[in-house]
């Protein structure tokens, strides 16, 4: 049934495109208006909550603007693969997305890319040695894609590992930045990102002030690197003490 | 994957502190670097390169396809990595597969710009044939034969100097209907150069203990703390930046790291066009 | 499953999080909850209370969100309890197959992700999940609840296929009962897109604030919303003994071997009574007893339904 | 190791071309004559009147002895066989070899040392860290970790084939053990000629050269016999702060030494030169001579004038005979 | 369709069953199997084991049960799924789980001829196939589908295109054996007979309540009849 | 289509029917296998790397009579003339995979190993006919360059019969033009055959010439292989010295 032949989304194809060329016209010249009226350094009011799913030893649920993304850490628990003599233990990470989490239905399917990513940004926070011979499961769900899923994904993480009790160096938080021309966005919406010149995206722990992540694309000069870096590490780390407030609020509601 | 006892570990350590690494190359130093072109005659252009003991060639194919929709005014660049079992028995079956896929997430990162295909090595206007209804979809695919260290560097290099090879078929549009699909005519004696001068290159710099590395051998790779692939093109703009490894970094050292890789970037370039040139002359 | 598969390496976990009272006497239950599940179940049933201090007969509280799935036609978050979906419609368009060229389709899946359960591992999914896909869709076919014909764009030409995706966030028992809630909900809260045909015969959605202006034909300017008939609402009971529990959580699931699923629509016909074995023999006594909680069971999820779909228009006004 | 293959320009080319028909023509010292190379299922010719033993790499084939590698047919009074060349190391009793643990078993090692399987090293053919002779106790089973860990480089002996056919090495003795602070480098085993000597302590470097038979080539720090270095590394593992670690590092003139003999035998190797103590400090000496960087010593010249070297040492080995 | 005690389209009567045939010990590798076939409705059931372990996550305690339905043609989707569970399930319910823990017995069914009451067919050709098997069993099951027409009649093992008119039709499973010892759960409590109680139901289409258990009681009337063969042919067999 | 020019005699590539494409085989190609070779039928060219004899990883498969020989297939995705991106352990290279294994077993002399395991390693780089005769010949170069005891040389090569002509070494084109294909493996000195595939109908007698042909075919590459092993092994000799 899933598999009906030939089947359209009819919001598909001309008018689409044509926002975004609009958005794309629009985004050329210097000063222009961000379809949520934000200002280029202003991020989507974030929404975050922890112990959103009580079959997981720890979990979190996070809405930043359209984007809806929740994460469950189960473990540690024994590990699926035997693995040779070591004395840390491993750091699992699975992202998929819901086949209604993007305008046009996807398969569902779970993400290579972001699974690597998430891992990556999240390994150097985790304290492996606390738990050896044993594995922590980090599964991400993408409940709805609206632009900046990857950073919201990262963070979401990072709060489900800390209610699951997982020993961290730091949280990790995560945001992107979108450039346009001259101008760089920050936190950008998902048609921002369909037409963005080039994007670059931290993850770090801010307490420690360390990159754990960074990707960029696009084209970029040096100046406008440092600049965009700024930008994020000063939103991380105001996203962290988000985050933490988060924690403290459902710690005092736990006892 | 290599494993190194705790001396070892400490000796390769203690060499790149004091910047004498183990073959005798200083931190910023590269491999002997060895170009070979037309390896794979059957491929539009294709380009092998050795970096000591690592080996990949890179082959580039062009075929007619249909824009997408969302951008009618461009061709298709896709970017596949494998690596090939011969290189280390590990990579048998699925086993390549992981590495694979970073491979290709962080060159199609580093070469294909931003979305808007801002800041691409290769210019997709270039590959439109008629708007909205043909153009070249042009396939880049990287094999790893022989692997020790530095593969992303190593396949950006390939695949720099299989572009810079690569002749796309002369094409004439011969029914230029408006709606339906125009039929082309695909000549197969002219053939179209690449402007291949803004393909970035790619420097990863493997972060040892305080100091940072180029063209790591996978025994310096066991070692690394973190490290920072950077593609950067003749103009010294950055084209793209993954990270790999967990330690985290400081920001400062970022920056730092970045414009290290810039300045060994425009070496490499440097030594690849030559190498380029040698290769093209004794190809003849 | 669920509880027998934690434990082990999650015990500390559990401990730790254990509501931070650590108490030694809660953690010795804690203990013997973990070793003996039946005879630490059944000693509550003794004093006809559950682990969750419910009566027998009361299901878990239960709510329904409307709409919250920005990016589907329709969309709804149902809890019972713990256990929590998602479902959530996308409208796409389909040529219809000739023997039914007058008629729409719909597309049900129900997902069980790593994250609803320590169960379910990313690759391989749980095998209920396509058995609950299954009863779904029979449920939704039977019942009637939707006319397929009303989901006909052009005769011939056109129809909707509405891809139905019902993930499970949390796994913690009924999962059918509430998916069917979820899948009901969900239909309420759809809303047709606006739609016409461009000339390329391709049928386009019409933007709100097009409307009007656009001198393509629009085709379905009067079925913007899905008439529902006869809506089924489900009742699982656990029958353990000579005990019948309504709406098992994964814990009494891992316990009791014997399950009955009544599916009773608007008019009180019987769309389904789901018995797959099970140690216990249900006699008719018991089949009618488990029919009449049903009953009792979809009046409440009703007005439940009803008050979310008030609630939503409330704040659409305001 | 064919990793290294320098890209020559014209003129190197033909220059290394002419070097290596020259070695070609060269008489060669040992018995073998490039005559009596055979590739697989060559005939080998024997009268069959004197009874004659078929030893490795030969197979009788209805009749006619044939090959069954590519190699050198050697001939010991009865005895026929192929010496093999490229090919897997072939122990023998007492040989000295170098390898890699790579699992620890109840009461054993089991080492990597590129032959046709893992070999074993018991807890009992070792001898302790105490030095003491004695039964090994549970206790001791439990330490075993902290002598040999994975992945640990150690020197050992070729002590013997077992019933059960697997490979057995010893390490009774002080020279044996750990190696540290150094590199360790794999060549082809039949470049390893098997001598009296196989420890090298080069002291105008203050360098360890360990030419295991078995390919496996050990370049690092010289350290007295018996002195145990084994805490010295332990340690390190615990020292903290980068500053801490650099002040335990080799000196950079050690260092030096270590990576130009390392590299000379990366040359030789790359070259398919026998690896004897003398050629590769020859290489060195010759690399410092002609003073050219370390790192240099695998480019294109160098490479060609040690094979240039090469030819005139042996035209000399020649003369002195004849 | 027709007022109920008319013929059938095959000219059977309402409550009239297609031919039934049991024949078991086709298979020399399976340590069971029989054949079952309810006119043109034939499945084949193999059944190996019990082999020693059983899947992770299943109660080591018990002995468990798999259950793979190879479908007439083509693989398995959700529709093979569900009935592998219903029989999986059902099959447990009949077996002494407690006499053999941590094993696990397979039953593999292979549908022959599909035309209507598939399911029930399915069940009664793996019961005899665990008898064969000498599979320790509390009690016999035996599973029946009737079929409920608009005007509310009841018709038993309907044919494929019979199923498709009915407004409703459902698989019914009980158990056989007034002999066998109660197990536990159907306390005497009930004062309905131990073989009035179901094992499995499992049905298709909206219906009456009524309807449903009208279909209840002709469907137990019925199953009496087919426990009979189904004793008589195990029996023969076994002699 | 004419596959044989009628009156010249002479095929599409400007062979003659009888006539071997241009054949080269190179040892020493990959860095840090224990054997490796490269090895080229006119655009046809696959790489193979051998390791081992090594301890065998996984201990179930372990056998304490004899050496455990493995071999993996792959096809680079620009190996073909239309680009596909194909998936690992398609049937095609199981099968290939398979064939291989087999035709190798036949000669290694792997009671001399046991408890070992050798992995052979296949990679095309470019597929233009006869892919699993140049593996093969590519594999029996590589075992020798990793000094793996064997009974003989095996070698392959196709035939085929179109434009009622045996044809030797079919070419891309000419093995898609739908006519038979005979694939034949032998050890070379023996003068046996290890290896005969043919999928399509063949009167006896005809079949006979074609295979005849395929193993002039095998035995022209064996002496090849032979010079270049010899070549080889007095080249590292001589090298070596005394």
């Amino acid at each position: 049934m899933a598999t009906t032949p030939m089947t359209y989304s009819p919001s598909q194809g001309a008018e689409r495109r044509q926002k975004q060329q609009q958005m794309r016209r629009m985004s050329q010249e210097l000063d222009w208006k961000r379809s949520d009226g934000r200002s280029f350094h202003q991020c989507r009011p974030a929404c975050l909550q922890t112990g959103a799913t009580n079959a997981a030893s720890g979990s979190a649920y996070a809405e930043f603007g359209a984007t809806k993304v929740i994460v469950s850490v189960f473990g540690p628990r024994e590990s699926k693969k035997a693995m040779m003599y070591s004395d840390i233990g491993r750091l699992n990470c699975n992202v998929s997305f819901t086949t209604f989490a993007t305008p046009i239905r996807g398969q569902g399917s779970d993400n290579k890319e972001y699974s690597a990513m998430l891992h990556k940004a999240l390994e150097g926070a985790v304290i492996l040695e606390s738990f050896p011979k044993t594995t922590v499961d980090v599964f991400a769900l993408v409940l709805e894609s609206g632009g900046g899923d990857l950073p919201v994904i990262i963070s979401c993480a990072s709060l489900a590992l800390a209610d699951a009790g997982i020993m961290m160096y730091d949280l990790v938080s995560s945001v992107s930045v979108s450039c346009f021309g001259k101008n760089i966005v920050i936190d950008p919406t998902a048609e921002e990102e369909a037409c963005q010149d080039g994007s670059l995206m931290i993850a770090c722990m801010p307490a420690r002030n360390e990159v754990t992540q960074l990707t960029l694309t696009g084209q970029w000069s040096t100046a406008k690197t440092n600049e965009a870096m700024e930008l994020c590490m000063d939103a991380c780390s105001k996203l962290a003490s988000i985050m933490r407030s988060c924690l403290k609020k459902s710690a005092n509601l736990s006892s | 994957m290599v494993g190194l006892s705790e001396g070892e570990k400490h000796f390769i350590r203690g060499g790149i502190a004091q910047d004498l690494r183990s073959d005798g190359r200083k931190r910023l130093q590269f491999r002997s670097i060895s170009v070979e072109t037309g390896v794979i005659p059957q491929a539009n252009g294709s380009a092998r390169v050795r970096l000591g003991a690592t080996d990949v060639i890179a082959s580039i194919k062009a075929e007619l396809g249909k824009p997408s929709i969302l951008r009618p005014d461009k061709g298709k660049v896709s970017i596949f990595v494998d690596c090939s079992p011969t290189a280390a028995p590990m990579f048998e079956g699925r086993g390549g597969e992981e590495l694979s896929n970073d491979l290709s997430v962080a060159l199609q990162r580093c070469l294909l710009g931003g979305t808007s295909g801002a800041g691409a090595g290769i210019d997709l206007s270039s590959l439109i044939i008629v708007d909205g209804k043909v153009c070249w979809d042009l396939y880049i695919d990287g094999l790893v034969i022989s692997s020790d260290g530095n593969l992303l560097d190593a396949l950006a290099a390939a695949i720099k100097v299989a572009l810079s090879n690569t002749g796309i078929p002369k094409v004439s549009v011969l029914g230029a209907s408006s709606d339906e699909q125009p039929d082309v005519d695909v000549s197969d004696e002219e053939f179209l150069q690449f402007d291949t001068s803004g393909v970035p290159v790619i420097v990863t710099l493997t972060k040892v203990g305080r100091h940072y590395i180029v063209d790591a051998t996978s025994e310096e790779e066991s070692q690394m703390s973190s490290a920072i692939s950077v593609s950067v093109n003749r103009r010294g703009q950055i084209c793209g930046l993954t990270k790999r490894g967990g330690a985290g970094l400081d920001p400062s050292v970022v920056l730092d790291m970045i414009s290290v890789a810039n300045s060994v970037s425009q070496q490499l370039i440097t030594v690849l066009d030559s190498e380029i040139a040698a290769a093209e002359a004794s190809e003849e | 499953m669920a509880t027998s598969a934690r434990g082990g390496g999650e015990g500390e976990a559990a401990a730790g999080g254990g509501g931070g009272g650590g108490a030694a006497a809660e953690m010795e239950v804690e203990a013997y909850r973990r070793l003996f599940p039946v005879a630490y179940f059944e000693r509550h049933l003794r004093e006809s209370v559950r682990l969750d201090a419910r009566p027998l007969a009361s299901p878990r509280d239960t709510s329904v969100a409307l709409g919250l799935v920005g990016s589907a036609d329709g969309s709804a978050l149902v809890k019972f309890g713990d256990t929590t979906m998602v479902a959530a419609i996308k409208l796409e368009v389909m040529t219809p197959p000739a023997e039914s060229s007058d008629e729409g389709s719909v597309a049900v899946e129900f997902y069980m992700p790593p994250i609803c359960s320590p169960t379910v591992r990313p690759g391989r999914s749980a095998e209920v999940a396509p058995v609950i896909s299954k009863q779904l869709s029979d449920v939704i076919m039977s019942s009637g609840m939707i006319n397929l014909k009303d989901l006909c764009l052009i005769n011939g030409k056109a129809s909707w296929i509405a891809y139905l995706d019902i993930y499970c966030l949390n796994a913690d028992g009924s999962l059918f009962d509430a998916a069917l809630v979820s899948t009901v909900a969900a239909f309420t809260h759809l809303e047709i897109p606006l739609v016409s045909v461009s000339d390329d015969g391709r049928v386009v959605t019409v933007p709100g604030e097009l409307e009007g202006k656009t001198k393509l034909p629009l085709v379905n300017k009067d079925k913007r919303k899905l008439m529902l008939n006869n809506v089924p609402f489900s009742l699982t009971c656990g029958l353990h003994k000579e005990h019948i529990l309504v709406d098992p959580t994964a814990e009494e699931e891992s316990i009791i071997e014997t399950f009955v699923t009544v599916v009773l629509d608007t008019l009180g016909r019987v769309v389904s009574v789901y018995k797959p074995g099970g140690s216990v023999l249900a006699y008719t006594s018991i089949l009618k007893e488990c029919i009449t909680l049903a009953k009792r069971r979809a009046q409440q999820l009703r007005n439940i339904l009803n008050e979310s779909v008030s609630a939503m228009e409330v704040d659409k006004s305001s | 190791m064919r990793d290294l293959q320098p890209s020559l320009n014209q003129t190197q080319r033909v220059r290394l071309q002419s070097a290596l028909r020259q070695l070609h023509s060269l008489p060669s010292s040992s018995s073998s004559s490039p005559l009596s190379s055979v590739a697989v299922a060559d005939p080998i010719q024997v009268n069959h009147d004197d009874n004659i033993l078929k030893g490795h790499g030969t197979l009788d084939c209805d009749g006619e002895v044939v090959a069954t590698l590519c190699g050198v047919v050697e001939r010991v009074n009865k005895l026929v066989y192929v010496r093999a060349l490229r090919a897997r190391y072939k122990p023998e009793v007492g040989d000295i070899i170098v390898g890699r643990v790579i699992e620890i078993a109840p009461k054993r090692w089991r080492l990597e040392i590129n032959f046709s399987q893992v070999a074993v090293l018991m807890l009992s053919s070792m001898n302790l860290p105490d030095g003491i002779q004695r039964r090994r106790t549970a206790v001791d089973e439990l330490n075993m970790r902290s002598i040999f860990e994975e992945n640990d480089v150690i020197c050992a002996e070729v002590r013997g084939f077992q019933h059960d056919g697997s490979l057995h090495l010893q390490a009774r003795s002080q020279k044996y053990g750990k190696l540290e602070r150094g590199q360790l480098l794999t060549v082809p085993a039949y470049l390893v000629k098997r001598r009296k000597q196989h420890f090298h302590h080069l002291e105008q470097y203050g360098v360890d050269l360990i030419i295991g038979c078995n390919g496996f080539i050990w370049v690092g720090e010289h350290v007295e016999a018996g002195e145990n270095v084994g805490m010295l590394v332990e340690d390190q593992k615990k020292t903290s702060t980068a500053e801490e670690e650099s002040w335990s590092f080799t000196p950079l003139e050690t260092r030096k030494h270590i990576c130009r003999i390392a590299n000379a035998v990366r040359l030789l190797s790359a070259l398919g030169f026998t690896l004897t103590v003398e050629a590769i400090v020859d290489t060195a000496e010759a690399s410092l001579a002609s003073n050219i960087e370390i790192n240099d010593m695998l480019g294109a010249e160098f490479f060609v004038q040690t094979a240039e070297r090469e030819v005139q040492r042996r035209a000399s080995m020649v003369r002195k005979k004849g | 369709m027709r007022a109920m005690g008319m013929d059938r389209l095959d000219g059977r009567n309402a409550n009239q069953m297609r031919p039934l045939t049991c024949s078991r010990n086709l298979l020399h590798r399976a340590h069971g199997s029989a054949r079952w076939s309810q006119g043109d409705t034939i499945v084949l059931a193999a059944v190996y084991g019990p082999k020693a372990g059983t899947r992770k996550g299943d109660d080591p305690e018990k002995a468990s049960i798999e259950v793979i339905w190879k479908p007439k043609t083509g693989q398995i989707g959700k529709q093979e799924k569900e009935y592998e569970m219903i029989l999986k399930r059902t099959l447990q319910s009949i077996c002494l789980l407690t006499s053999h823990p941590n094993t696990t017995t397979s039953v593999i069914v292979q549908v022959v001829g599909d035309d209507g009451s598939l399911l029930p067919c399915a069940i009664n050709a793996s019961c005899a196939a665990l008898v064969d098997a000498g599979i320790p069993l509390k009690h016999l099951a035996v599973a029946i589908c009737c079929g409920l027409s608009e005007t509310g009649s009841v018709i038993l093992d309907p044919t494929k295109v019979e199923e498709q008119k009915m407004q409703a039709f459902m698989h019914l499973v009980f158990p056989n054996s007034p002999l066998a010892v109660l197990p536990e759960g159907s306390s005497s409590k009930h004062d309905e007979p131990f073989e009035h109680g179901i094992i499995t139901s499992v049905t298709h289409g909206a219906m009456p309540e009524r309807g449903y258990f009208n279909c209840l009681d002709r469907g137990r009337a019925a199953s009496a009849a087919i426990s009979e063969f189904l004793r008589r042919s195990l029996q023969k067999d076994g002699s | 289509m004419e596959y044989v020019n009628p009156l010249t005699g002479f095929r599409i590539d400007g062979r003659r029917p009888n006539e071997l494409r241009q054949i080269k085989g190179e040892l020493g190609v990959v860095a840090n296998a224990d054997g490796s070779a490269l090895f080229e039928m006119g655009n046809t060219r696959v790489i193979v790397a051998v390791y081992g004899p090594r301890e065998v990883q996984n201990k179930s498969q372990q056998n304490n009579n004899q050496a455990l020989v493995r071999c993996e297939y792959s096809m680079a995705n620009f190996s073909t003339g239309d680009r596909t991106r194909r998936q690992k352990g398609d049937r095609r290279s199981t099968e290939i995979s398979l064939v291989i294994r087999q035709t190798m077993e036949a000669s290694i002399l792997t009671h001399l190993m046991p408890r070992s395991q050798i992995d052979i390693f296949v990679q095309v780089l470019q597929a233009d006919g006869g892919t699993r005769s140049a593996c093969i010949n590519a594999a029996t170069l590589a075992l020798a360059d990793a000094g793996i005891p064997m009974r003989d040389i095996v070698t392959s090569c196709t035939a085929g019969y179109l434009c009622s002509t045996p044809l030797l070494d079919l070419n891309y084109v000419e093995d898609s033009a739908g006519g038979p294909d005979v694939t034949v493996g032998i050890l070379s000195k023996m003068d046996k055959v290890t290896l005969l595939q043919m999928d399509a109908k063949l009167p006896m007698d005809i079949f006979e010439n074609v295979m005849q042909l395929a193993i002039e075919g095998c035995k022209a590459i064996a002496n090849y292989i032979r010079e270049v092993l010899l070549e080889n092994t007095k080249q590292l000799e001589s090298r070596r010295g005394g």
